[in-house]
């Protein structure tokens, strides 16, 4: 590659850079003015005050709402991984009459929009008391087309081999799926439970309605009743809510990110 | 139609072994810290009954919320819904009139301000019990009254004051607008106060306290003023658009972006704290002063659900009770802005001193006891009011994209009464 | 078999045990591994939809149960409702704004930061950093980004000697600032599709490709954009089937507003159905907006599917 | 040590065609028995019908005697070694060995031994605790061989488990297998493409194509006496020449014109004018002054190192001579060839079977060289 | 046809450890120059530095006496054939093979005929509407060969075009490649760790080793002459056989006590004592009568058709005879071998150097023979 080249392929990176994350370095920076600093339209706080942060937590529970957050997704995390790992499972390893027409279904699934089932799903949620806790919070969520079929995607790639030398040597199909299929697919998991969790963490219109109580609300509704509650009053108070709410998920990105990338990536296309 | 079965829920306690009564709000910023401390306070005050009070958004928000929970276990015991939301509520099917509970408990009524009360009264019976109710006044900023050479103590009346004072008010830099001389918040409130301070109705069969209302009389004369008057100064450049959060509107005032607006009583007591200049009150503007009927009652008031068990009806109504009591009401009064719904509260020494310290405060009680009360300012009794107040808002929005004001208000009584067509077939 | 039956008896019955525990057919086995899934998009996706398709029908009380039979009156009213066509529009503006752009502003963060140079998995890692990003998070953001009088935008704005715009409050820009913040939003996750879809191509194309001495627009025409053609058929399917299902950042930045310039279909679905409670409206609506994105998914294959290359 | 019996099979994987058919041979016990074809011609198929992975959609596979049609494939009581040796690439090579031991009720103690002993044998007693994709080709293979040792079972089947591997290593693999086949006394039956495989490893072999048997029998007795051209191409490297020739008295005539004489006339030609005549490489030699059948021009040399290939025009065909040594020849250069015509076979041209060849009456044994 | 000249080229990666060094060659225009060895052993490094796609981090690299070390790959003027062809898969043959002719300045009409031509000389013509995926792997080779050819580039570089074709594929192409090669006067650099190809392909190779040129010269030369035992086990199939030897008296004596002696006392041994001794498998024969040189224990036997593999224990190591024709013995039998002392190649214990060996007398010319 060219100096010349190298060079403009820096700038533009570091320029999109800054621009990209902006208004995340906004926020954290907001996060620590007092609120004349905010109104005067600072860009950079005088001091890092940590008094924001104090009164967030105050105000909200936000701690309880980021362990139920924390609860839940890694509660959907687990649930979709296991629902979506038996079905893709079965649409490679177990050969059945209508297994692609099943395919198709599951797949078709992706284009129904999930708010044109909100209101009979919320109607089956209360019917089956499932408001106001972790059920309804996690259970509908839990087949996943999209996890089904990344994770078919990944079982593609085993051998077939690998299943036959089991059915030779009399293992189980359920011991393979559990000691072979599982283990084998790893990185596949953890980018898929890695988008579930940031997918559950991130989802803010299902809990809206179906919490109604402070014990298991989770961390975006509080970010959005903090909004409600604190805006005029106090944008540096909020803006440390959201760092607080953001912190796990970009931590979390920023460590799967590689996985992630190839993950993603091979179920997508392939 | 109704599912709600007539089973009673199990009565839920606590740890200590309270009845725990949920109580659903939606009081923010200062108004919930006041709350909050009013129900802790009655907490401790007694040994039998926890009030858990959980904020649910903003009015609508929460009554979202309370009707997709109605009639289940998840319901609260005590719901406070807006004015507006008062015959949804009956109509709801999901709660019990307080007056069950008044007439068990013979407690007298009478200490109740009418112009309150009378809100909640649908043919002689009390449906929900009267907490916080406010009324819209005209907010200035006397300081910047002093600069623009008008009369701090002297705000505009009428229409053509306020357009007036507005001018004068209005700053500019270059072709900047530094302050906008009045606002009014895109909210269908403020429109149904100025309609009414006319004596105008908002829809037919008296306000639909004579019948089902079948159809929105808003568009009248009364209503044509209200949008003339924004429309006319939104061209003059005087008017602020400050968009639909209350929020936003009090910081623009707070921060002399707007010299005039309409805030409720509630707003009153935290603005005056907060703002770095001296706040003036005065009655809501009407177009002529001959005009002036007085103010239908804002705010919200609180309402039992049905099918709680009975030990937890009582125990809210216990609440319900203590919330009406003069000393709670006189706290309540100072601390939000809102009116005492019992008057002896105004006797009460922290009142006097209060008001020697925020005559403001007075004002907006004043403006209600001069109100003469008419189908008009008691109020509208819709089911489907809310969904109405969005296409009045949607009207006020579209002033400012330059919709004749008559052909704005036409297309929101149209579509409120589609609105009305389709409610009174359920 | 009779060449078997002369034999010893008991090979016979030995090798006849087992026959009878094969006799769980692959369907059920199948079916039972898949029932989890089946159960739960039942219960949760195809039950409510088509309750969604059968109460588009009716005029429901306030908590969703049928009370009327109105045939096709819903729809036939959301036709001629100026407020629904507004809906209609908005989708379809907002749709076009977000898609395309931000997936031409991801494919170029992807072609920057597939270069192979030092640092380069740093700058991955910020580009792909709004998937962290909470929709309640990013739009609180932008809501004070977009303020009028502090936020920031406006200060910049300023600078370069433009007026104060009401980004929220104007329906000729709230639309666009939504745009603005949904694309921001939605990068990290386009970007990281197509970044994982250039790494995918062989690296051995462009090493010929640079012995023939071709330059890096031919290269980008004729070898990464036809390779690519599998990532991007599948993002720019799943980014409109996103779009059209956008929720999050409206309900905060500005609840369908100003003068409904921001009311998506869903956003008008969720106020149809909880606030107004017009439950029936609602799954019009949301039957509606099922067929759209079937149309537009079924749209994109047969136009799109043509132009792919598949390996 | 069990016998392995196919009477009649056929199998379809779509209802209509047949992939491959009327298979009837008799794997004896303790055979090291090879399926050798070109890609695509069946063998993996009727392997995995062996093995109860593929349904026999026709005739009967007997195992041991048992008619095994039906049985799953644990109870085959078989091992199988699969070409790209599917090692499970999550477990150590112990794991992998031992994987679904378990399921034969074998107590945790003899695995140990087995696994010990397999490994011992296979030289993979230091590689235990690795993973397989810290091993090389050859040592995978090993693997994959040592999990299908430990079976005990006393049959195995192999699906080419050296294609994988490099040319030495496949040598050297290939013996490697042979003994501890011979060693444990298993019946092998292990399929092919390679002909050298099948040639070096085979007792007996079947020779597929197109879904249908060409020839069974001993690698010698294939090579020295093919059946048909197909067979005949197929066993030996380089392949045998094969061109159309006509006869012409006792002449055989290539269509250039060009001819060589029959030792004498056939009888079993039954009065044909026109056949194939196929000639290996190795049976056309240099000249001596007085015995030259005809000349050539050379198209290309090969010089491998003790070898040396010619190439060059025989009719419409390409031939090929190996000869010994490294010979100095230049492209284009006329070589005259001899042919013996005892090293003939002639084939049918419109069936390809074998009409005529000349049984070798060569036998070097050790001791017969030194007579 | 131009020349390529590396002047102590060396190649690093992370800056410290050298992947290659001190590579000094001059590769002659229109030759066909292999680069061979092991896997890893630095081969595609050294090409592609030669194609700049790999900066040269040591010496210097002369292009038709330019020097090119800072050149970009398009301007060095040469072709260049990958291992999987990197063809283009959304383009069509003819496509592909024109990819990137336009930077050229060829006219169309050029191009078609240049495309036409190649298609022709390669069979490809039916082909230029196809896509890659419908062709067979041979065919792709081919399109990937076009591509080369029509940019009538005077140097060619390919990185083991043949590694994905079967046997008998790769033994047709390797010629098919060979005559293109000489037909169009190309200068050829091909990179390959078959030493199969590398025997027959070139006109002169060099063998790699850890970075390291082993050897460079004639294919036959180094046959006959490697340099040390890394070469002479890396050429020869089956590879040479080596086992550690003391030289007592005229005695080479192997750890197991037998022995072979050596025509004469060799004086270059510098007075070694132990030294490695190698033997071709084709030059150990079988012994007559007078002439044992030992007796061994076959270990096992591979009849190719035409000749057979014995293998044997040699002191520590398994030695392997090819001996001509089919031989009829069993495994366990006991075999008088002879190994003529005019076949022994002594390698130096240290250094693996050569230290003896005869320079082979035979010359087989077809002229020769008819003497
Ligand atoms: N699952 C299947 N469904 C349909 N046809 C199949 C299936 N498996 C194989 N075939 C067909 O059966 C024939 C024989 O295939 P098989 O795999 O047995 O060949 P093979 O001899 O093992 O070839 P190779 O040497 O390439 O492995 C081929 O024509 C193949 O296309
Ligand atoms: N991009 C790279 N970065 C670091 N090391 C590399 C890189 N490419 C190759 N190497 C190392 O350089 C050495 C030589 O690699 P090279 O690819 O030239 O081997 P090769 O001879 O072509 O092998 P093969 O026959 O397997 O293709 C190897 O040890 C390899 O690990
Ligand atoms: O803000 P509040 O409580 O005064 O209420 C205002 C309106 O009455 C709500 O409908
Ligand atoms: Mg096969
Ligand atoms: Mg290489």
């Amino acid at each position: 590659m060219s100096i010349t080249r190298k060079w403009t392929t820096y700038l533009l990176l570091i320029a999109a850079t800054l621009v990209l994350m902006f208004p995340i370095l906004y926020a954290f920076s907001i996060s620590f003015m007092s609120g004349a600093e905010v109104l005067e339209g600072k860009i950079w706080p005088s001091s890092f005050s940590l008094e924001n942060y104090r009164d967030a937590f105050e105000k909200v529970p936000l701690l309880h709402y980021l362990i139920n957050s924390f609860a839940v997704s890694i509660f959907v995390m687990a649930g979709q991984l296991l629902v979506s790992s038996l079905a893709a499972f079965a649409f490679v390893f177990i050969k059945f009459k209508g297994r692609d027409a099943i395919f198709f279904l599951f797949i078709s699934t992706m284009m129904i929009p999930w708010e044109a089932t909100m209101v009979p799903n919320f109607l089956t949620a209360q019917k089956l008391g499932w408001i106001n806790n972790y059920l309804g919070l996690t259970i509908p969520f839990f087949a996943l087309a999209f996890g089904t079929f990344l994770l078919r995607q990944q079982f593609k790639t085993i051998p077939n081999e690998l299943y036959e030398a089991s059915q030779v040597a009399g293992i189980s199909r359920f011991r393979f799926f559990w000691n072979v299929v599982l283990p084998v697919s790893k990185t596949s998991l953890v980018t898929l439970g890695v988008y579930s969790f940031l997918t559950t963490w991130n989802m803010y219109l299902w809990p809206l309605l179906v919490t109604n109580t402070e014990d298991v609300r989770t961390v975006q509704i509080g970010l959005k009743q903090m909004q409600t509650q604190e805006i005029s009053t106090d944008w540096g108070v909020v803006m440390a809510a959201v760092v607080v709410v953001i912190l796990p998920t970009l931590l979390l990105l920023f460590l799967g990110q590689k996985r992630l990338q190839k993950g993603l990536t091979q179920g997508a296309i392939k | 139609n109704s599912t709600g079965s007539s089973e009673a829920q199990e009565t839920k306690k606590t740890a200590s072994g309270k009845t725990e009564v949920v109580f659903w709000h939606a009081m923010s910023g200062d108004l919930e810290k006041s709350l909050n401390k009013i129900v802790d306070e009655y907490n401790k005050s007694q040994d039998k009954v926890e009030v858990k009070p959980v904020f649910q958004g903003t009015y609508e928000e929460a009554q979202t919320k309370f009707n997709t929970v109605a009639g289940t276990k998840d319901a609260p015991a005590i719901m406070q819904t807006f004015e507006v939301g008062t015959k949804f509520m009956i109509d709801s099917g999901k709660i019990q009139p307080v007056q069950k509970f008044i007439d068990q408990d013979h407690y007298d009524t009478s200490q109740w301000e009418k112009n309150i009360s009378s809100y909640y009264q649908v043919d002689g019976k009390q449906y929900s019990m009267p907490f916080n109710s406010s009324t819209p006044v005209l907010v200035y900023n006397k300081d910047a009254f002093k600069k623009a050479g008008l009369d701090p103590e002297n705000p505009p009346k009428t229409y053509d004051e306020l357009k007036a004072a507005a001018k004068k008010l209005t700053e500019k830099q270059g072709n900047k607008t530094s302050q906008y001389g009045f606002s009014i918040l895109n909210y269908g409130w403020f429109f149904e106060e100025l309609v009414a301070s006319q004596g105008g109705l908002y829809v037919d069969h008296e306000n639909g306290r004579k019948g089902d209302a079948e159809k929105a009389v808003f568009n009248g004369k009364e209503g044509q003023n209200a949008f003339n008057l924004i429309n006319d100064m939104y061209k003059e450049g005087t008017f602020y658009n400050v968009g639909q959060n209350w929020d936003d509107m009090r910081a623009a005032f707070q921060s002399k972006k707007i010299a005039m607006f309409l805030d409720s009583s509630a707003g009153i007591k935290t603005l005056v704290d907060n703002a770095p200049f001296e706040v003036g009150v005065s009655d809501l503007p009407v177009p002529k002063e001959e005009d002036r009927q007085g103010v239908a009652i804002g705010g919200a008031s609180l309402w039992m659900s049905k099918g709680i068990s009975d030990e937890t009806s009582k125990a809210a109504w216990d609440f319900m009770k203590y919330l009406a009591t003069p000393e709670v009401q006189a706290k309540w009064h100072v601390e939000s802005g809102y009116f005492a719904v019992n008057p002896k509260a105004y006797d009460q020494e922290i009142v006097k001193k209060e008001w020697r310290k925020y005559p403001q405060l007075k004002v907006t009680v004043d403006q209600l006891h001069k109100t003469k009360s008419t189908p008009a300012t008691q109020g509208a009794l819709i089911s489907v009011f809310p969904e109405s107040r969005q296409k009045v808002v949607t009207g006020m929005e579209s002033l400012y994209q330059g919709v004749k004001p008559k052909e704005a208000l036409d297309q929101a009584a149209k579509e409120t009464n589609r609105a009305l067509e389709v409610g009174n077939q359920k | 078999m009779s060449a078997v039956t002369k034999t010893a008896n008991s090979p016979v019955s030995v090798s006849s045990n087992p026959k009878e525990k094969k006799s769980m057919p692959n369907l059920l086995v199948g079916l039972s591994y898949l029932l989890p899934s089946l159960l739960l998009f039942g219960v949760f996706l195809f039950y409510p939809m088509i309750k969604t398709l059968y109460l588009s029908l009716f005029i429901t009380d306030t908590q969703g149960n049928p009370l009327k039979f109105v045939g096709l009156q819903n729809f036939s009213y959301l036709f001629t409702d100026p407020n629904f066509l507004q809906s209609m529009k908005a989708t379809f503006l907002f749709v076009l704004y977000t898609v395309p752009i931000g997936l031409i502003i991801a494919l170029f963060l992807a072609l920057i930061a597939n270069e192979k140079l030092k640092g380069i998995g740093f700058f991955r890692t910020m580009f792909s950093s709004t998937m962290g990003m909470s929709v309640a998070a990013s739009s609180v953001i932008w809501m004070f980004m977009y303020n009028s009088t502090i936020g920031v935008i406006n200060k910049v704005l300023n600078l370069v000697g433009i007026h104060d715009v009401q980004w929220l409050l104007d329906p000729k820009y709230a639309l666009i600032a939504v745009s603005i913040s949904t694309i921001w939003m939605n990068i990290g996750f386009t970007f990281l599709i197509l970044l994982g879809g250039l790494q995918n191509i062989d690296e051995k194309l462009y090493e010929n490709a640079r012995i023939a001495g071709v330059s890096y627009w031919y290269q980008l025409r004729k070898i990464t954009l036809p390779m690519l053609s599998p990532t991007l058929f599948f993002i720019i399917t799943v980014s409109f089937i996103n779009a059209f299902q956008t929720f999050g950042q409206i309900d905060i930045l500005t609840k369908g507003g100003p003068t409904d310039s921001t009311n998506v279909i869903v956003y008008s679905i969720y106020k149809d159905a909880f606030v107004n409670y017009n439950v029936g409206s609602a799954s019009a609506q949301a039957t509606i907006l099922f067929f759209c994105i079937l149309l537009v998914t079924a749209l994109q294959f047969k136009l799109g599917e043509r132009k792919v290359h598949y390996q | 040590m069990k016998k392995v019996e196919l009477v009649n099979i056929g199998k379809s994987y779509d209802q209509k065609t047949n992939v491959i058919q009327d298979i009837n041979v008799t794997i004896e016990p303790g055979e090291f028995f090879v399926l050798v074809g070109p890609s695509g011609c069946g063998k993996s198929t009727m392997l995995r019908m062996i093995a109860g992975l593929e349904e026999v959609t026709q005739g009967e596979l007997l195992i041991g005697d048992v008619k095994a049609n039906k049985l799953l494939p644990s109870q085959r009581d078989l091992s199988m070694v699969f070409q790209n040796y599917a090692l499970y690439p999550h477990l150590t090579v112990e794991q992998n060995i031992l994987f679904g031991l378990h399921t034969k009720k074998i107590s945790k103690q003899e695995q140990q031994k087995r696994c010990r002993e397999a490994a011992e044998m296979l030289g993979l007693s230091e590689y235990l605790k690795r993973k397989p994709r810290q091993l090389s080709g050859g040592q995978r293979q090993r693997v994959a061989l040592a999990r299908a040792i430990v079976t005990h079972s006393p049959i195995c089947l192999m699906d080419e488990p050296l294609s994988n591997l490099d040319a030495k290593l496949r040598a050297k693999m290939r013996s490697e297998i042979r003994q501890i086949q011979r060693k444990l006394g298993i019946t092998m039956i292990y399929v092919t493409h390679d002909q050298t495989e099948a040639m070096t490893m085979a007792d007996r072999m079947m020779i597929l194509n197109g879904g249908n048997i060409q020839q069974i029998g001993r690698p010698l007795d294939i090579y020295n006496a093919p059946k048909n051209t197909f067979v005949a191409s197929f066993i030996g490297s380089p392949p045998m020449n094969l061109s159309n020739v006509s006869i012409e008295n006792n002449l055989l005539v290539f269509e250039d014109r060009r001819a060589i004489s029959m030792s004498t006339p056939h009888s079993n030609l039954n009065g044909k004018k026109e056949v194939v005549v196929g000639v290996r490489p190795e049976h056309i030699q240099l000249a001596t002054n007085d015995n030259t059948s005809f000349i050539v021009e050379v198209d290309n040399v090969e010089i491998l190192g003790t070898e040396t290939l010619l190439t060059f025009h025989m009719g419409d065909k390409q031939w090929m001579a190996k000869w010994n040594g490294q010979w100095n020849i230049k492209v284009g250069e006329r070589v005259p060839i001899f042919i013996d015509p005892k090293h003939l076979f002639l084939f049918d041209n419109d069936t390809d079977s074998c009409l005529h060849y000349e049984p070798s009456t060569e036998d070097l044994t050790v001791k017969g060289a030194f007579v």
